[in-house]
């Protein structure tokens, strides 16, 4: 991973010093194990700061919405599909970037790590494809792909679809992987317990939308869940509003969700709401060939009509 | 709707013309009749 | 313990539509129980919340004055959910008031004093509210000017009381639009702060300006008042924040450590410069 | 203090600890942490139920139990034909009264702090004051505090009686309970508990768990810096690039205390209640005007901050807004560290200083 990194710092404190960008956006270093902070870099020197390991999940895409200035980003695969996702909905012009790809090996799961092991974590290092954890007195070792956010186990798209630089060779993709299994696990269930493996799943959700906040897609001026004229939903911590909320939400991701993870990733309380946003990727896969943000000359299924969807629902 | 758990048969799509009006009746038939073999919706229904 | 965020239930006594775009209309409450109204004891400045049932509060000057009795009266411009409720309620309809809220113009200091009213658009309310006041309490002040300005004719509030305050001469009304078209306008035409420049009297000791309008207002107004010489703590502001207690609690009006709704909305503009600009 | 006690510990093993708080809950509601999926969250427990006292801090801080996310104040109906239609009636908080227990020391600190909020002089806030009244809070002391806690910086500790009634240290089965004030004594009574403890090794073992801390914040130096210079101070651009403003870190938060007023309406029948709020989200000061003298979120992070550090401190002439639980650190998802935050206010000089 160190390449990576040191690549990242050269590129973008050369872009910087070319002044062929005004401003940087990657990751520095964390004050917490299995952590880095999103930051912007506007001066070359400052480019040592910058970092890239296994805890850089958060979708940097969130970070352009509606920017101005002339930004280097650095962005692994679902980023980078989501940098498409933006420039495609006019929130961003691809002039204005400079792309540093960085072929994704997959991020890990603090939450895993941390339920995996008993004690207190005081320092995580990676070395290769382990995980070394380490706590008072106490030492436990992964293997990475053991604790991988749910979605990186799944990813078929760990390079970048977009850039201008690379950091390294691509990686070798994992075209095998069954990408759909709990959405058909859901599937399988009848009408009822479909009802309460929801409601079981957003049983502990506060409605605090980190989960909305986090997601690149979800750049409305006034989201519908906090419109008062009309309102939608009630605010308080209603099931049915809870519900109505993560269910209109994952609607209006349809045909635009990349599964970055961004969302449960930020969840304070853990919760899965790739849940809904899975189901509706996979419909979108399989009713329309689509899966977004792979370039931007194609119209994604909710704003283009094809004479050949299918229509069998309509009666 | 229906991956969420609401039963299928509450929810009807159709393309209906305004010249159409035997198929409006037939479908708002059997739409009524499907709900009112369901009941009473308790699902997704906010309490007091 | 008496509950703060209980309102008073009120009855609507009268509706009277005062714009000509029809957007600010001024209710007349009645209160349900006659005891609710000595509780209800306020000062010129003054706000409160007035409480639609079904749809939430909102923050309001008080723009009748302490010396009106028998009720209370609110003028209130068509925004947003609630207030568009509210526009369309009758007259006989309940509803509910809680306050008063927040503090007051300095009454106590301003005795004795030359007063400059500066006010424009619809923030006129409290200033309303404190012109009339003073007006049953003339001979406790100096000489009392007023410069109210609206973008039009149509849009100034209390029409009818400006003409007789204009005609009564206890006070000096210098009424001004931005623009008219109209041949028969007879007071003046221009910005509040070029017709500040023109009629407010100089500074000194004893003269206090009470500025209270849209923001672009105040910040025009401000560099004139510094021109004729107006001392920061001579001059009085009223702030406008999103409220919601009302009582310096849910934590949204600050600025800085202090809360608009109960610290305020009345703040010299020294207390002001004393305060993060936000 | 009001109501303190001439100090007493007692010993409870086991089954008197079950036992004690089965007899509890004919008198009080109790709350405690009990498991929810793969976190702990503080509920009321069931009958017969117990709170789980070996594991580390709850996710989400005590402070629902006093003042919880959603909280209904009035009810109304808009039936025209009833007597009394578009009249607001008050909710009864007359309830039973409540034990919290198995809280962490910073927990219990969090409603001294939020306390001098609601219970203003002014306007006490019936809706949280009243429930305050009718709670006994039994914490339980931190004998593992976690890498994050920095309680011992900001006047606390893992042995603090700040705001408790009664302090429980573990010691595999047994448990031992420092008996701090009548409200306590009156609950240990209620439980009977009376074994009396043969030595006191409390301080002992404070002392062993306060050295286990090690994280800590440094706010020193902001007491005697101006509020417009830290305001104005060209930090925060910095500091609020990576926020997400999802809140999570007001949410959690034991000191947070902002909320928001709604009606909701089924039928004829209607409701006023508050949620929390968070200073984090751009509606929080939206303006019916549609002016917002927050629009951007550098100005929404320097409140949270400003407020919790400053603004806060300077108001109540007192220590900062914050109990140093590590909450925040824990779950923001972009790793805003309020210890860092603290640092770069508190070295912060203003470049044309005036000494």
């Amino acid at each position: 991973m160190l390449t990576y990194a040191e690549k990242i710092r050269e590129l973008s404190a050369q872009l910087l010093r070319e002044d062929k960008v005004d401003m940087v956006i990657g990751f520095r270093k964390g004050s917490l194990p299995m952590s880095n902070e999103p930051c912007m870099v506007k001066n070359p020197g400052d480019a040592d700061k910058l970092v890239w390991d296994s805890n850089c999940g958060v979708n940097l895409a969130s970070y352009l919405t509606d920017r101005k200035e002339r930004i280097g980003i650095i962005a692994k695969g679902c980023d980078s599909r989501n940098i498409n996702t933006h420039i495609i909905e006019n929130k961003i012009k691809r002039e204005q970037l400079t792309i540093i790809g960085v072929p994704c090996t997959g991020m890990i799961d603090k939450r895993k790590v941390s339920n995996s092991v008993d004690f207190d974590i005081i320092e995580v290092i990676e070395e290769a494809d382990k995980v070394i954890v380490k706590g008072a007195g106490s030492e436990q070792t992964f293997d990475k792909k053991e604790v991988l956010r749910k979605n990186c186990e799944v990813c078929i798209h760990p390079n970048p679809v977009v850039y201008d630089e690379m950091v390294a060779e691509k990686v070798d993709i994992n075209q095998d992987v069954d990408r759909y299994a709990d959405v058909r696990e859901v599937e399988e269930m009848d009408s009822d317990d479909r009802w309460q493996y929801f409601e079981d799943l957003l049983s502990n959700c506060i409605r605090c939308y980190a989960c909305r906040n986090a997601c690149p897609l979800c750049y409305c001026p006034t989201c519908f869940v906090d419109e008062s004229q009309p309102q939608w939903l009630g605010k308080s911590t209603n099931a049915t509003d809870t519900r109505g909320f993560h269910f209109l939400r994952a609607y209006h991701c349809a045909g635009r969700c990349t599964d970055c993870g961004s969302c449960e990733t930020v969840c304070p309380m853990g919760i899965n709401m790739r849940a809904f946003t899975k189901k509706l990727e996979k419909d979108c896969l399989e009713n329309f060939e689509w899966q977004a943000g792979l370039n931007t000359e194609q119209r994604p299924p909710l704003d283009s009509f094809n004479p050949s969807d299918p229509d069998a629902f309509v009666k | 709707m229906e991956h969420m758990g609401i039963e299928k048969d509450r929810l009807h799509f159709s393309w209906i013309s305004s010249a159409e009006a035997t198929k409006f009746i037939d479908v708002v038939t059997q739409v009524t009749e499907s709900v009112k073999a369901l009941g009473p919706a308790k699902k997704f229904v906010k309490a007091g | 313990m008496q509950n703060p965020y209980l309102p008073y239930p009120v009855r609507i006594d009268e509706i009277i539509t005062e714009t000509e775009d029809k957007n600010l209309k001024t209710f007349k409450f009645v209160f349900l129980n006659p005891e609710d109204e000595e509780k209800f004891s306020y000062k010129a400045g003054q706000f409160a919340e007035l409480s639609v049932t079904g749809k939430g509060e909102i923050p309001i000057g008080i723009a009748s004055s302490p010396t009106e009795k028998g009720f209370v009266k609110f003028t209130v411009n068509k925004t947003g959910l609630v207030t568009k409720y509210l526009h369309n309620m009758q007259v006989g309809d309940i509803m509910g008031i809680r306050g008063p809220l927040g503090n007051w113009y300095p009454w106590k200091e301003l005795e004795g004093k030359n007063v400059v009213i500066i006010g424009g658009g619809f923030a006129f309310t409290t200033l309303r509210s404190s012109i009339v006041y003073m007006l049953e309490n003339r001979d406790k002040f100096g000489e009392i000017n007023v410069i109210y300005g609206a973008r039009s004719p149509g849009l100034l509030l209390y029409q009818e009381e400006l003409k007789a305050w204009e005609a009564a001469g206890d006070i000096k009304m210098h009424i001004t639009v931005d623009a008219t078209d109209d041949p028969d306008w007879k007071y003046n035409v221009g910005f509040v702060p070029t017709i500040t420049e023109e009629k407010a009297p100089p500074a000194d000791e004893n003269t206090y300006a009470i500025v209270c309008g849209p923001p672009i207002m105040i910040r025009f107004t401000q560099p004139v008042l510094d021109k004729l010489g107006y001392a920061h703590d001579h001059i009085i502001n009223s702030l406008e924040k999103r409220m919601k207690c009302g009582i310096g609690i849910c934590g949204r009006c600050n600025i800085g450590e202090k809360f608009v709704c109960k610290d305020g909305p009345v703040f010299t503009l020294e207390e002001l410069n004393n305060l993060p600009f936000e | 203090m009001k109501g303190q006690t001439e100090m007493k510990i007692i010993k409870i093993k086991k089954e008197a600890w079950g036992q004690g708080l089965e007899k509890l809950q004919s008198e009080f509601r109790l709350f405690g942490p009990v498991a929810d999926k793969d976190g702990f969250e503080f509920k009321e427990l069931a009958q017969g139920q117990l709170p789980v006292m070996d594991l580390g801090n709850t996710r989400l801080s005590a402070k629902s139990t006093v003042y919880p996310q959603t909280q209904v104040m009035f009810n109304y109906t808009l039936d025209e034909s009833k007597e009394d239609h578009h009249i607001m009636k008050e909710v009864d908080l007359n309830g039973q009264p409540q034990a919290v227990i198995g809280l962490r020391p910073c927990d219990a600190a969090s409603f001294q702090l939020v306390k001098r909020n609601f219970d203003n002089p002014e306007y006490p806030d019936p809706f949280w004051v009243r429930p305050y009244e009718q709670s006994t809070f039994v914490g339980l002391a931190c004998d593992n505090p976690s890498p994050t806690c920095f309680c011992t910086s900001v006047g606390g500790g893992p042995y603090s009686e700040n705001g408790l009634d009664v302090l429980l240290s573990r010691e595999g089965e047994v448990i031992l309970a420092k008996v701090i004030t009548e409200k306590g004594e009156a609950l240990a009574k209620a439980a009977g508990w009376d074994t009396d403890a043969d030595e006191n090794v409390f301080d002992e073992r404070r002392d062993a768990a306060e050295k286990k801390i090690t994280a800590k914040i440094n706010s020193d130096q902001l007491k005697g810096k101006n509020a417009n210079d830290l305001f104005s101070a060209p930090i925060w651009e910095d500091i609020a690039f990576a926020c997400l403003n999802c809140g999570t870190c007001t949410y959690s938060c034991p000191t947070c205390w902002c909320f928001d007023i709604q009606d909701e309406v089924k039928g004829t029948e209607g409701k006023r209640m508050r949620n929390w709020d968070s200073c984090m989200y751009p509606l929080f000061t939206l303006e019916g005007s549609g002016h917002n003298p927050r629009p951007v979120k550098e100005m929404r992070v320097r409140q949270r901050f400003m407020h919790k550090l400053k603004y806060y401190p300077d108001k109540y002439d007192s220590d900062v807004q914050c109990v140093g639980c590590g909450r925040c650190i824990d779950l923001c998802p972009v790793n805003i560290d309020i210890r860092d935050v603290c640092e770069t206010m508190n070295n912060y000089k203003p470049l044309k200083s005036e000494s």
